[in-house]
């Protein structure tokens, strides 16, 4: 028989009034199992806790009550005092004789009196079968993986490293920058993108902690929050990173042409390339879809029929350090991790939907990534301007906003963010560019919320000119050359034509292709649009549900470039501060199971929402569930899905439970 | 494989302002050994009028048609894009059973829940059509009009609905150039050539001029409605607006009858207003003199 | 008729709009793509994205004693495109309806003339009866020339009726009819359209 | 027996049982404490990590021993601090249901509601709502 020793706590006179303590008291003497009832008119004050400590040393008491204000105020407080009197901390349990009962039926005293009985009976019968449980210090890998290497990936990268911190950052791509890579100038302050962007790639790939590993890609995570174990695939580039210099013979001399993904097709670039000029690392990669040998070797391989592909080789004949290695395969790398930061971006809304609007059917009908790139000094024309059509300087330019954003037929639901802001900043810069270019910009509402976003799209209609007309349009056609553009201005309430020589799409942002497949290997929830699902929107921005995953940037919703950055910080002040960490402490109310009656069914796999139960082979060769103390949570899902009973929660157990049940009668 | 056999809803204007129309289809259907058994007691399905005077008459008239053809077991088709429209927002109206049994009501006779209703463009565009005369020489501007694509959850007509392919298909199968032109699904003004000519004659100039641009040499269409608004306005068009235009409005299954071997006269393109003879000569489709 | 100097916005009336045409008039905000598309915008007093605003608005006399309720040529363009998946030519034939219910005089009193005469014309002969329709148009419209220099044309090709189809379906129409009616006015009394 | 017109407490001897997730509606039951939003003292509240938690057969067991209603509360849906614990709450209980009325015990018994952290009125109201429903039930035991 345990010895249990039971407080009724007065709380001034917050329970003392509604409730009869004496009755109460007297009643608990007669449990069962009940050595010592005390009383306290603050329990939680210093000498109520001493003389919770003092009970526990004289009396030898082995479970405490306290008869009190709610867990949810003063368990820590009072696993504490448990834990100073040398008593395991998780043999205390607290019954809310407050909140749940003088303060709600503080006007009828008999029946608050009863229910505090009551309550305190159950709290007994529940102490009387709790078990010492120990908290298990786990160590931590102190490297932290960022995955994607956008603005947010960067930044988060170099504040880890910055932080002492060892991090790996990948990359699908061929080079680290992301979108911000592709974009000409940044609004609200007209700075040229690269200028600002380019030395940050530089830094992380010089930084001594940081690890670029770029042409690869996440495979699948195991493990838990300071212990992950991540499978790289890292892809082949078939060029020795060792030796290339970077000397760009081969991607100049390469003869296979095929068109640009960050031109966003506007462009060409070689089968052997590097992205962009200030591509880091400045590694070119063999396109081994189009190189001109590989289709050779395969279709040798294949033993196609018809006229084989030249053995062209021209890079690896002209290649000065001989860095063209055609050997080399891709590689799965893996690799321990204590924190990881998601931060896999966007891409642009593809919008051929909108049939009406003719994108991919007129040539001038374009979207804003693709005008960044004719803007930009390095990009396909140079920085000129020019109709995809015709090459010749567009001068009455349409810009479209909400090209899938809200819109919930075609496109998403939700509103892009940063599409208002970017109209405004072409119409600006294409008026710099040529003054007698005049902009029209169709929007539904002005979105411009961030510092200076505002007086930015202020700038645009008052000094840049632009046009604004409030209202979706409906249709773009072609007319003698040119665009006819049918809106509506909704603020006089007429429809509006206007004759166009280029028409600019502002694309929505969604998220990146395979966000999902992405969500998944980490186990972090993802919204129906694919974005990911942050612990808390406000309080938890940047964290996931799964404890050492962080999120940053464009994966979380469509974000501009200052609020990628800050997240990325965010995220990466997160992951400091855990890899700081010597080790971490878990959470000893996890789940067990019982190897004997667990039949292998899994259906504690399946509901899992940690991915916490694994599976072992028993010695008799059986598959048995396994918790996996790390990763559980505790929320006690997988024990009442388990059909055998193998399955229990450690401090609410099923006997707990049902002893507290059976104690109202 | 289609069924060879389909009560035939011609809808008034082809027994009227669309004869042409009627005629071309009969001898179509007839030659490439489609049956078509025109119903009874077929009823006008009320077009663009009775919608806007009665829900209950709206649906229940072309429902008629419906519990018709549901009673011969067979799979309904019509020429009519306007009647396709009413047949089609009648079917999918009386998937609710409340609005069934009004309609049931109404037309003293139960309404089957799922009777197949087909325009005859998609039933004619699943043939193998012989050609004994290739169409080429023809710049033709296919005008769908609005009631064939839209709503699309309501006709699933095609695939597209601002850029349909079906009627292009068809007509490039026969040796005719299809341009590719905006214009496909805009409105041509429907039923307001009595009451708001003005309306008629701005959108269909509007057409008119866009297929013009496109290079055409003539259009095809597949709904009376929009052939009347097309075919007879164009003297009105060029003293409103000074184009002139004179270019032919073809019905689809008069350019069909034309390339399988049909004469212009077995055809009837002597009806039309638009005189399409001066380019039948010039194609050598009709010897000049 | 505007009574008062300012607006006083409602929801009565929109809801009654929602229930009567089954669309979510409230989901619409305002972007104007149906009326930037719509093809007859140009001639119509409010175009269909000031319709669904004076709906919410509440506006019951602005939109039922609108032109723009008979100018719709239900072509479907604005439903087909609205991002909000919105049906408005179904609300606007929701709003013929209503006025119809109340019989209010139509501002556009030729188009309803029209549709009523079209209406009449299958109720008497079953088909319609172009040259009747035109004929009687043309009389009540005080219109009474017009369209006429097509008719010769017409009837020498054998495209217009000189008499009515003879179908012999009078009776059944009748009866059609009455039933439609009565349901009608059962679903008047119930405030359905 | 005779009611006391001052001691409300004999007004009704229902028993009910409420089982309530720590996350979001035992800091709910809280919240109506701190907010003195009153409610039927003849509920008992017990505090699980998770709705999901509870067990179908512990509320047979309930039933069993003579408890007139069950509670179960969990975060509302896309609330659930392990993400999706309640919807499993909602799958289980929907099949419990038909096996209550196999053991003769009214659905109605059985209540599923959402209350978050700050909805203390909410939770008074649903507790109120519950007594109210079981009282129109015929007394346990004593059915037929």
């Amino acid at each position: 028989m345990s010895r249990i020793g039971v407080f009724i706590c007065h709380c001034g006179r917050n329970i003392a009034e509604p409730v009869d303590i004496p009755a109460v008291m007297e009643a608990t003497r007669a449990i069962p199992g009940v050595v010592y009832v005390d009383e306290n008119q603050f329990t939680c004050s210093l000498p109520g806790q001493d003389s919770v400590r003092r009970a526990i040393v004289e009396q030898r008491l082995d479970r405490v009550v306290i008869g009190a204000c709610s867990p949810r105020m003063h368990e820590e407080t009072f696993r504490k005092a448990l834990a100073s009197a040398g008593l395991n901390p998780y043999l205390l349990e607290i019954a809310n004789i407050r909140e749940h009962c003088a303060w709600v039926h503080g006007n009828d005293r008999p029946a608050a009196t009863a229910k505090a009985i009551e309550l305190v009976r159950m709290a007994v019968a529940k102490a009387a079968r709790n078990q010492a449980l120990f908290p298990k210090e786990i160590g931590v890998t102190k490297r932290a993986l960022v995955i994607g290497g956008g603005i947010a990936g960067i930044q988060a990268a170099l504040d880890i490293a910055d932080a002492g911190h060892e991090v790996v950052l990948v990359e699908r791509e061929p080079s680290i920058g992301g979108r911000m890579a592709q974009l000409d100038k940044t609004f609200p302050t007209l700075d040229c993108s690269a200028c600002i962007l380019t030395p940050k790639m530089v830094e992380a790939s010089q930084h001594p902690l940081i690890t670029l590993r770029t042409c690869a890609q996440v495979e699948a995570v195991r493990g838990f929050v300071g212990n992950f174990e991540v499978d790289i695939k890292q892809g082949a580039r078939k060029v020795d990173q060792e030796k290339c210099t970077s000397c760009g013979i081969c991607w100049q001399k390469c003869p296979e042409k095929v068109p640009s993904e960050f031109e966003m097709g506007q462009g060409k670039r070689s089968a052997i390339y590097i992205p962009f000029a200030q591509a880091v690392p400045a590694i070119p990669v063999i396109d081994t879809e189009h190189c001109r040998y590989i289709r050779y070797l395969k279709f040798n391989e294949d033993k196609e029929e018809g006229k084989a592909p030249p053995q062209c080789r021209i890079c690896e004949k002209l290649c000065p350090p001989q860095a063209i290695d055609w050997e080399e395969e891709d590689s799965l790398i893996t690799e321990k991790f204590g924190a990881l930061v998601v931060a896999t971006g966007y891409k642009p809304f593809d919008p051929t939907v909108y049939e009406e609007f003719g994108y991919g059917h007129y040539p001038d009908v374009i979207t804003g990534l693709e005008l960044e790139r004719l803007m930009s000094a390095s990009g396909p024309t140079d920085g000129q301007v020019l109709r995809p059509s015709d090459g010749t300087p567009p001068k009455t330019v349409v810009f479209v906003s909400c090209i899938g954003s809200r819109d919930e037929t075609k496109g998403h639901s939700y509103c892009s963010q940063t599409c208002c802001m970017y109209m405004a900043k072409h119409a600006i810069l294409l008026q710099e560019h040529d003054p007698e270019v005049q902009s029209y910009i169709f929007y539904i509402d002005i979105r411009a919320t961030g510092k200076g976003y505002e007086e930015f799209s202020r700038r645009a209609q008052e000094e840049a000119g632009a046009q604004y007309l409030r209202g979706r349009i409906a249709k773009v056609y072609p007319k003698d050359g040119k665009l006819v553009v049918q809106g509506e201005d909704s603020l006089i309430g007429r429809p509006v034509e206007i004759t166009a020589d280029l028409v600019v799409l502002a694309a929505a942002m969604e998220p990146n292709t395979g966000a999902a497949e992405m969500a998944q290997r980490l186990s972090i929830s993802y919204d129906s649009d694919h974005f990911f699902v942050q612990a808390h929107p406000k309080l938890r921005p940047v964290e996931t549900q799964t404890d050492g995953v962080f999120l940053a940037g464009s994966c979380i919703f469509p974000s501009d470039i200052p609020q990628s950055v800050a997240q990325g910080s965010a995220a990466a002040s997160k992951a400091a501060a855990l890899l700081n960490r010597d080790h971490l402490v878990t959470n000893p109310m996890t789940a067990l199971v019982d190897p004997l009656k667990c039949t292998g069914c899994l259906q504690c796999v399946a509901v899992c929402p940690f991915n916490a139960v694994e599976t072992q082979l028993s010695r008799e060769q059986r598959t048995l569930a396994v918790i996996n103390e790390g990763t559980c949570k505790g929320c006690g899902l997988c024990v009442s899905a388990c059909r055998p009973g193998a399955i229990d929660l450690r401090g609410t157990t099923n006997q707990q439970l049902l002893a507290e049940v059976m104690a109202l009668w | 494989m289609s069924p060879a056999t389909y009560a035939y809803y011609p809808g008034c204007a082809l027994h009227s302002t669309a004869k042409e129309y009627d005629v071309s289809t009969k001898l179509v259907t007839k030659a490439l050994g489609i049956e078509l058994r025109e119903l009874e007691d077929w009823i006008c399905c009320g077009a663009s009028s009775a919608h806007t005077i009665s829900r209950p008459l709206s649906i229940s008239l072309p429902a008629h048609e419906l519990v018709s053809a549901g009673k011969q077991g067979l799979p309904l088709v019509t020429s009519c894009a306007m009647c396709f429209s009413r047949l089609k927002f009648s079917s999918k109206e009386i998937q609710d059973p409340e609005t069934r049994e009004m309609v049931g009501q109404v037309l003293g006779e139960e309404v089957p829940e799922n009777q197949e209703v087909n325009h005859l463009l998609e039933v004619l565009s699943r043939e193998e059509i012989p050609v004994t005369r290739s169409l080429s020489g023809l710049r033709i501007a296919c005008y769908y009009g609005c009631l064939l694509t839209r709503p699309a959850a309501v006709t699933q007509f095609d695939d597209s609905v601002e850029n349909p392919q079906i009627m292009d298909r068809l007509l490039q199968r026969l040796g005719a150039e299809t341009l590719d032109w905006p214009f496909k699904t805009e409105c041509c003004g429907a039923g307001m050539l009595i009451p708001r000519r003005d309306i008629v004659i701005k959108l269909s100039h509007r057409l008119l001029y866009q297929a013009r641009q496109a290079g055409a040499n003539c259009l095809a269409v597949a709904c009376p409605v929009c052939h009347s608004n097309l075919d007879l306005r164009q003297r009105e068009m060029r003293s409103r607006y000074g184009d002139h235009f004179d270019l032919p409005v073809l019905y689809f299954t008069q350019l069909i009858g034309l390339a399988m071997g049909f004469s212009p006269a077995e055809m009837l393109l002597d009806h039309h207003f638009s005189d399409p003879m001066p380019l039948m000569r010039e194609q050598g489709w009709v010897k000049k003199g | 008729m505007l009574t008062k100097d300012r607006i006083v916005p409602s929801a009565d009336f929109c809801q009654r709009v929602e229930a009567l045409s089954g669309e979510k008039i409230t989901r619409c905000n305002q972007c104007g793509k149906c009326t930037a598309g719509c093809p007859a915008a140009y001639t119509m007093d409010l175009g269909p994205r000031q319709v669904m605003r004076a709906i919410q608005l509440g506006l019951k006399e602005e939109v039922l004693q609108s032109p723009t309720i008979w100018i719709c040529l239900f072509c479907q363009t604005c439903s087909a495109r609205c991002p909000m998946g919105i049906d408005v030519a179904r609300t606007i034939e929701s709003l013929c309806l209503m006025a119809e219910a109340e019989h209010r005089k139509p501002p556009e009193k030729e188009i309803e003339l029209f549709h009523r005469l079209f209406v009449d014309s299958i109720l008497r002969h079953g088909h319609l009866w172009e040259l009747g329709l035109g004929g009687f148009y043309n009389l009540r419209s005080g219109h009474p020339l017009a369209n006429i220099s097509f008719v010769p044309k017409m009837l020498q090709k054998g495209k217009l009726r000189l008499l009515p189809p003879r179908t012999g379906r009078g009776a059944r129409m009748r009866d059609i009819f009455a039933r439609a009616r009565e349901v009608e006015a059962a679903r008047h009394k119930k405030g359905e359209v | 027996m005779v009611a006391s017109p001052v001691n409300s407490s004999t007004d009704s001897d229902l028993r009910i049982v409420g089982f309530l997730c720590n996350w979001c509606s035992y800091a709910g039951a809280d919240m109506a404490g701190t907010s003195r939003e009153s409610y039927p003292a003849n509920i008992r509240l017990i505090r699980v990590p998770c709705s999901g938690r509870v067990d179908p057969m512990l509320i047979v067991k309930c039933f069993e021993m003579g408890a007139d209603g069950v509670l179960v509360a969990g975060c509302h849906p896309g609330d659930c601090h392990y993400g999706e614990g309640n919807f499993h709450t909602r799958r289980r209980l929907a099949l419990l249901r038909p096996f209550l009325d196999f053991l003769g015990i009214e659905q109605e018994r059985l209540r599923l509601e959402w209350v978050s952290a700050t909805e203390g009125k909410l939770f008074s109201r649903v507790v109120a709502d519950f007594e109210q429903e079981l009282k129109k039930l015929a007394p346990r035991g004593v059915a037929a």
